[in-house]
């Protein structure tokens, strides 16, 4: 079917990648404006507590330091939101006040001499010590907090120390909890289960350490804040930097060209991309505020921990009837995350249980701010899941790949609390094409021990909704035959921005040489998009680009029907002219329509757009009105159902009983994501997405003393970010590449799951090596494998989180 | 209404013109300068960067990355870490991966520099190095791949036909938060003319 | 000179370190300079004939007494070897030495504490009376003078200070009967550390004064007492009011 | 809480001759730095958690440089870089312990610059201390890293004494393992240390790593001839393969009479303030051969009196394990 295509499904050279390897890209930090100055952020060396007093006095008076920017300069936020600068920081590292000078050096030259006192509040660095009856509390007004439709707010709830303990100990939450969602009759399905699987559960929240340590530039020019960013989103990111800015969105001009890795940091705007806007309209100079990498840890945001407890049904035929999850999570100072419930919704997606139970609990700790990385939530639960699956297999002697065919998701299976359909999946055919690929029957037989090695083979599944809708598409054909797609998505490095606009492309037949992609600055004019997060460019911007193209191509046969006569269905395209049917020789070039639409005005030429299109789209298209023929609708296509996304893996590995450290000997990752839209493309994402999964399942997670409160990690060494040598010099991916039918290309999104299978097929894969026991946690670390072989307790308690 | 010509571009240049503006760092220049013990190094030097030798007024602490940033402008020369954890400023000095933000510029007078910016002919043809990079689709966000570039030059250059193990061995100080190791390694394939 | 040295907590806020080291070297001139002074004026002073320590004997430390005091002097000077050789750059494996010899003399000093109570307290008490008697050279003094019993008194607080912090530093080190807890705020760390500073930096300069008068000419007789328990007759009708201090004869 | 980035000021003095740096260096005393590589040295003054006022770069110095061959085995310049090192056709038939330790350090770009002399003289790796904390290390009057909740993983299983910290050098346990010996030289001479006297335990030393005085330089190590070309086994287990310090590592020398062997040197890296030597193992392995079974009889020797924190218990099986692979031959 892709084959019908000219640009779908074809690799292509795109256009930011040049810039990329000859150093002229340009990312926040590169810019520079006439008069700038910099800024470095004073942060608190407290967990918790309140600030007394600030002495800048010394500061102030050095050569070269041009203002102090306190919380007292910026707009207050209520508890537990992020501020940009605050006088109760709630964990080590939240932004107290930042200096601006002629140098960087000078910067912190000054900020050696300021001398803040802090009175010290409670603080906990891990939520069960905070549930614990007598534990403290994160926050003052509570140690929990609940986001919902609802209502939010501040809760405070205690476990007795029992109930804890039972916690601790493997057995069913009796505490309190604050969300809960079910369907389907939970208890008969218990009571049907050949087999009920029991296990508690941590995986502990890491950093998103992106490479790039977060940047923003800013400067006003009448009325209008320009601000050079770092940001996953180009559009999506415009509404939130202008309310924190207190400005409207059309007061503000966002240039992020390039941006140095987001995995969901950089999705929507942060407090400190805000923060140099407040500095130069207090000092009067662009002000350009690059943090530390020290400070990209502390704020660059950090995964959710889980400590939860799951309970599966399976029948005799390995049919899962039954699920029951409670999830603690750890949502950081900041509430932010909700990894939990989408845990419980990757649940009945990948596993398909006839009855269900969620429960979360989302507690406050004094540890850095969470937020969505890269399957938040669902690759928790993924890596949770597999040795679980795998347990239930040897038990009930079923094939570990077979087992998860049984309760593999297809295009009938129902998801969610709501019981809602998906749009279309093919599990069972990616399990079986990575099954062949990865020729699992045969390794199944070989000998697993070798020496003091022994070797393990995974099989892992995620999943994360991969599509949105709603958003604007924007082309323009210009009178010298050139198709100009404006794209508001942002540039990550997935190269989605350009993937998505050959879809414009490929509906008006252009060569792909006579495009342009106008996309990374406001000032290009650029619709509202979808934020580049979640998985959901591919899906959501190959549809805004289809139906904006199809609204030019609406508009190219009526000016041809127009200027040459007959109705508009008369006419096609192809080769970069409108031609009509009968007479091919008779038509217009592409560059004629555009002068002709320039002529014609109305909505030829964008002076009249629809009325549904969002007011960034607006005024994109009142900018470029005139310029040619102006293609804008907004994406109200048909869409019904759960978009998925979904991924398989399978790897082996040989562990080394005696070291604990284990080789990757080999990894297979399968997309089910629809239509392939960008080969060179989605294999990228899987085989980052597999590097992403091995550091989660061996090497990443939050270290805090919790005696006082101290992060162990603040930097990349710490950080234990996967190196060429941590992970296989080979990964093999492939796609099932069967098209979804609710998008015009059959396309679906694949970052997320690309890393869930790679986390759980690791997990399972040690599990497997060890016979099948169950760590029940992330990460697996060398000195846990030895511990475990030789038969010595673990250093940790069971469930503790953010620790060794 | 013309879109495109209404509005004045405030940024007047990115950093490559600022190289004369580098004058902010004279507050400490002067008071560096006004105590130098004895035989400490001299601030005005001469350095030889992409062939070409550049005069620049350095602090005797000043890192290569910083020089080459903030005062040359060649900003292809990230910094990720400021520590050396990541690789992503690595620069060539005769020929031999260096992480340029622990590099101290004065220890550089006496050699070659070659950074990200150096690799095109005069020409504008791409180093094979980053024209293997893009047909490899490479780098994912970019931000650590002028570092991956210049480990694999470097590689090259001693070894043009490395195993993949060996290219492994060779970029295995440069980290990608992306993940993009794989396509990587196939670029160092692809440039060393073999097929990955 | 500071007086005390001051660090960063573990969340950056200033607290006390200890005492600054270089007072050791101002207390020991500072000592130096007294003992000085002090040998000077003696040299150009008169003084009656050196009673002989011939003839009878009287007993003035019993056996027990003198054993306390040199396993005391004995501790004492492996604490100071042990704690101040390291500060000033001599290194060796100083800490369990340290603490061993601490217990030590944290036993002995309780066991004279409580000895006390079966002897005379109020030889070496010091009142108001000593003070009046200290000036007027008239006065002889019972069994103790004025200087010793001050000397008693300060080396007696010292002592108990530097046992004190002592024993609170020992808790919060790793031993064979249990593990470092780290249940001290640094604040009061720091304090504890100052005062075991400081008391021994005071210690050393009374140490000093001590030994210089242990060894003089005309004082040497009571460290010979204190070596072998008597002196002569003749030496306590010099220096000693019999009527307040009357003790019994020995061989 | 400050964050620095950007180094502070501080002079830099790069002398070209030996007798000049020495100067400098007693001029200096602790005010001065010692730069070899630099790649332990940047951080610091980044961080500003050490505030020397002026490094002297020991680069230029050519009596610093270069592998020499001497009648008595072998001297390398302390300013050596380990990738020359890595590359010496010698070291790597006679010593090849040396050259597999080596390439074993932090990453290609480190080894490209870190000198032998600066990869044995860096200073720990306890986060806690890196923190820029005032600890015992750094002055103060407390570990931080030997509480009863502190997070110690790789922290010390021995030797300990206040201070759990643990020596990171991955060259300083192979050296051990050789019988190098050390030349620390200053103005008024030079001593030659052994490896064993080099290196420095808290119990001594809380604020030091090595024996080297204010106003000393290393200048060369020396690798005697007695265990040239003899049986060598080397292993590192860090949680990653590059960047990462070792959890644990082992360095082992074997001479060997027939099948059995003769003397030995194990020494252990990751586990104590020092490269620390199994002697116990030395003692035990005498007269055996290599095999399972010797590897199984002596293995557990290797933990003996180690005493773990709260989370590195693990590394007393890691010990034995390591040494049960360098036993079975």
């Amino acid at each position: 079917m892709s084959n019908e295509y000219k640009l779908i499904g074809k690799d292509f050279v795109p256009p930011d990648i040049t810039g990329k390897v000859t150093g002229k890209a340009k990312y926040a930090e590169d810019f520079r404006a006439d008069g700038m100055v910099f800024a470095r952020m004073y942060t608190s060396p407290m967990a918790h507590g309140k600030v007394t007093s600030i002495n800048t006095e010394q500061a102030e008076a050095m050569e070269g330091v041009v203002g102090i920017l306190t919380a007292e300069d910026v707009p207050e936020v209520t508890a537990p939101d992020a501020a940009i600068l605050t006088n109760t920081p709630a964990y080590i590292g939240d932004p107290i006040l930042a200096i601006a000078a002629e140098t960087e050096q000078i910067c912190e030259d000054a900020m050696a001499t300021i001398e803040v006192e802090i009175e010290p509040l409670p603080f906990v660095t891990d939520p069960l010590d905070s549930l614990v009856d007598g534990g403290p509390n994160a926050r003052t007004e509570g140690n929990a907090y609940a986001r919902s439709r609802e209502g939010s707010g501040f809760q405070t709830i205690k476990w007795s120390q029992q109930q804890v303990d039972d916690f601790r100990a493997g057995k069913e939450p009796t505490g309190d909890f604050v969300s809960e969602w079910s369907y389907g009759d939970l208890d008969n399905s218990f009571a049907e289960a050949e087999l009920v699987i029991e296990e508690p559960f941590v995986t502990i929240g890491y950093a998103h350490m992106s490479m790039e340590p977060r940047t923003a530039m800013a400067y006003w020019q009448n009325g209008t804040c320009y601000v050079h960013g770092s940001s996953q989103s180009q559009s999506y990111f415009m509404p939130g930097l202008a309310r924190m800015l207190g400005v409207e969105t059309k007061d503000v001009v966002l240039i992020s060209e390039n941006t140095g890795g987001g995995f969901g940091s950089k999705i929507g705007a942060y407090p400190i991309a805000a923060l140099p806007g407040y500095f130069s309209k207090k000092i009067g100079r662009p002000v350009q505020l690059r943090v530390t990498r020290e400070q990209e840890y502390y704020m660059g945001s950090a995964r959710v921990g889980f400590q939860g407890w799951i309970k599966m049904g399976f029948g005799a035929d390995g049919k899962i009837t039954a699920s029951d999850v409670f999830i603690i999570e750890d949502i950081g100072p900041n509430a932010t995350g909700g990894d939990a419930s989408s845990a419980g919704g990757a649940i009945s997606m990948v596993y398909d249980p006839s009855a269900m139970r969620f429960r979360g609990l989302p507690v406050l700790t004094n540890t850095t701010p969470r937020g969505a990385q890269r399957g938040p939530g669902q690759n928790q639960i993924a890596a949770v899941m597999a040795p679980i699956m795998d347990k239930a297999a040897k038990v009930l002697g079923i094939d570990r790949v077979e087992i998860r065919k049984i309760n593999s998701t297809n295009n009938d299976t129902i998801v969610y609390a709501d019981r809602r359909p998906v749009t279309s999946a093919y599990m069972d055919e990616a399990l079986q094409q990575g099954a062949d690929m990865f020729d699992w029957q045969n390794r199944k037989n070989q000998p697993k021990k070798k020496g003091k090695k022994v070797r393990g083979l995974g099989v892992g599944q995620g999943y994360h909704s991969a599509g949105a809708t709603g958003f604007d598409g924007l082309v323009r054909l210009t009178p010298d035959g050139k198709l100009h797609i404006h794209s508001g998505v942002g540039n990550l490095g997935t190269y989605s921005f350009a993937s998505t606009s050959r879809a414009a492309a490929e509906v008006l037949k252009c060569d792909w040489e006579r495009c342009e992609i106008h996309r990374g600055n406001t000032e290009n004019h650029l619709p509202w998009s979808s934020y580049q997060a979640g998985s959901v460019t591919i899906f959501s911007h190959t549809r805004t680009n289809y139906v904006a193209a199809m609204d030019a191509l609406d508009k190219m046969k009526r000016i041809a029907a127009q200027t040459m006569g007959g109705e508009p269905g008369d006419y096609d395209i192809d080769g970069q002219r409108v031609f009509l049917i009968e007479d091919p020789a008779q038509g217009m070039s592409y560059g004629a329509i555009a002068a002709r639409a320039i002529q014609l005005g109305g909505d030829y030429s964008g002076a009249v757009y629809p009325d549904d299109i969002h007011e960034i789209t607006q005024r994109a298209v009142q900018n470029i009105a005139g310029s040619g023929l102006i293609g804008v609708a907004k994406d109200n296509l048909h869409q019904e159902g759960v978009i998925p996304g979904l991924a398989v893996a399978f790897c082996e590995i040989e562990l080394d009983l005696e070291t604990g450290k284990y080789d990757i000997l080999d990894y297979v990752g399968i997309a089910e994501c629809g239509t392939v839209i960008h080969p060179k493309g989605l294999a990228q994402q899987m085989k980052g997405g597999a590097v992403w999964g091995m550091g989660m399942a061996g090497l990443e997670r939050h270290v805090y003393d919790p005696q006082n409160g101290l992060p162990a990690n603040i930097g990349y060494h710490q950080c234990g970010i996967p190196t060429y040598l941590d992970v296989p010099s080979v990964t093999k991916t492939d796609a099932v590449n069967i098209a979804d039918p609710q998008n015009p290309f059959g396309a679906r999104g694949i970052g997320e799951p690309a890393m869930g299978c790679s986390v759980a097929a690791l997990q399972s894969a040690i599990s497997d090596a060890l016979d099948g026991h169950i760590f029940g946690r992330t990460p697996i670390s060398p000195d846990m494998v030895v511990n475990h072989v030789m038969g010595r307790d673990q250093s940790f308690l069971p469930l503790q989180t953010n620790n060794f | 209404m013309n879109p495109q010509l209404s509005r004045r571009r405030f940024i007047k240049a990115v950093i490559a013109s600022s190289v004369a503006a580098a004058s902010t760092s004279g507050i400490n220049q002067a008071a560096a300068q006004g105590n130098r013990p004895r035989g400490s190094v001299e601030r005005l030097i001469s350095i030889n960067i992409n062939g070409q030798t550049r005069r620049v007024d350095v602090a005797p602490q000043e890192t290569l990355a910083y020089t080459l940033r903030y005062k040359l402008g060649l900003t292809g020369t990230k910094i990720g870490c400021n520590r050396g954890e990541c690789g992503a400023c690595t620069v060539l000095i005769n020929g031999v991966t260096n992480y340029s933000c622990s590099t101290l510029t004065h220890s550089v007078r006496t050699r070659t520099v070659r950074t990200v910016e150096g690799l095109q002919a005069p020409d504008g043809t791409l180093h094979p190095v980053q024209q293997a990079f893009i047909d490899e689709l490479s780098p994912q966000c970019g931000f650590c791949t002028p570092g991956q570039v210049m480990s694999a030059v470097a590689l090259l250059e001693e070894t043009p036909q490395p195993t993949r193990e060996e290219a492994r061995q060779a970029l295995s100080g440069n980290l990608c938060r992306c993940g993009a190791y794989d396509h990587y390694l196939n670029g160092v394939m692809r440039a060393s003319g073999q097929n990955s | 000179m500071d007086i005390a040295t001051y660090k960063d907590d573990v969340w950056g806020q200033e607290v006390l370190n200890g005492v600054s080291w270089d007072l050791l070297w101002l207390v020991i001139v500072l000592a130096f300079i007294f003992i000085a002074g002090h040998a000077i004026y003696e040299t150009t002073r008169k003084r009656a004939q050196k009673p002989s320590s011939k003839g009878a004997r009287v007993n003035r430390h019993e056996a027990i007494d003198r054993l306390f005091h040199w396993v005391m002097a004995g501790s004492v000077f492996v604490l100071l070897i042990t704690g101040i050789f390291p500060i000033i750059g001599l290194n060796f494996a100083w800490l369990e030495i340290h603490w061993i010899a601490g217990i030590i003399l944290t036993i002995v000093v309780v066991f004279h504490i409580l000895r006390s109570f079966t002897q005379d307290l109020s030889s070496m008490a010091l009142g108001p009376s000593d003070l009046k008697e200290a000036l007027d050279e008239t006065v002889k003094p019972g069994k103790y003078s004025p200087a010793q019993k001050s000397m008693h008194m300060v080396v007696s607080i010292l002592t108990l200070l530097v046992i004190g912090s002592g024993l609170i530093m020992f808790l919060q080190i790793e031993t064979p009967w249990w593990e470092r807890p780290n249940s001290l705020s640094e604040a009061t760390l720091g304090l504890v550390f100052f005062v075991h500073g400081i008391s021994t930096l005071g210690l050393i300069g009374v140490i000093c004064l001590h030994i210089y008068f242990g060894l003089r000419p005309e004082k040497l007789f009571y460290t010979r007492s204190m070596i072998k328990g008597w002196i002569s007759r003749e030496e306590l009708n010099a220096h000693h009011d019999q009527q307040r201090w009357n003790p019994d004869e020995t061989t | 809480m400050a964050s620095f980035d950007v180094m502070p000021e501080v002079q830099l003095f790069q002398p070209a001759e030996l007798d000049d740096a020495l100067k400098l260096a007693d001029e200096l005393g602790s005010d001065g730095w010692l730069l070899g590589g630099g790649q332990d040295t940047y951080g610091w003054l980044k961080d500003r958690a050490k505030q020397p006022r002026a490094m002297i770069d020991l680069n230029g110095i050519e009596a610093l440089q270069g592998i020499r061959k001497t009648d008595d085995g072998m001297e390398i310049g302390a300013a050596t870089i380990l990738r020359d090192i890595i590359r010496n056709e010698d070291i790597n038939r006679d010593y090849s312990l040396l050259s597999q330790a080596a390439s074993r350090v932090a990453s290609p770009q480190i080894r490209n610059v870190g000198t032998l002399g600066g990869n044995l003289s860096q200073d720990t790796r306890c986060w806690y201390y890196r923190r820029g904390l005032d600890c015992y290390r750094a002055g103060g009057n407390i570990c931080y890293a030997d509480g009863p909740q502190s997070m110690n993983r790789e922290h010390a299983v021995i030797g300990a004494s206040r201070c759990v910290a643990v020596s990171p050098s991955d060259t300083a346990t192979a050296l051990l393992a050789l019988d190098a010996t050390m030349v620390a030289e200053n103005t008024e001479g030079q001593r030659v240390l052994a490896a064993e006297d080099f290196f420095v335990g808290p119990n001594t030393h809380i604020t030091q790593m090595t024996a080297l005085k204010p106003g000393e330089i290393l200048s060369a190590i020396r690798i005697p001839k007695k265990w040239a070309s003899q049986r060598f086994y080397w292993e590192k287990v860090a949680d990653r393969d590059v960047w990462d310090f070792a959890l644990v590592s082992i360095a082992v020398s074997m001479a060997m009479d027939g099948n059995k062997i003769a003397d030995s040197r194990f020494v252990c890296g990751g586990v104590a303030c020092t490269p620390h030597r199994l002697t116990n193992v030395e003692q035990a392995v005498r007269g055996r051969t290599l095999s399972n079974e010797s590897a199984d009889a002596v293995a557990p020797l290797a933990s003996e009196g180690c005493k773990p924190l709260n989370y590195n218990h693990f590394k007393l099986p890691l010990m034995e394990n390591l040494v049960r692979r360098a036993m079975r031959g």
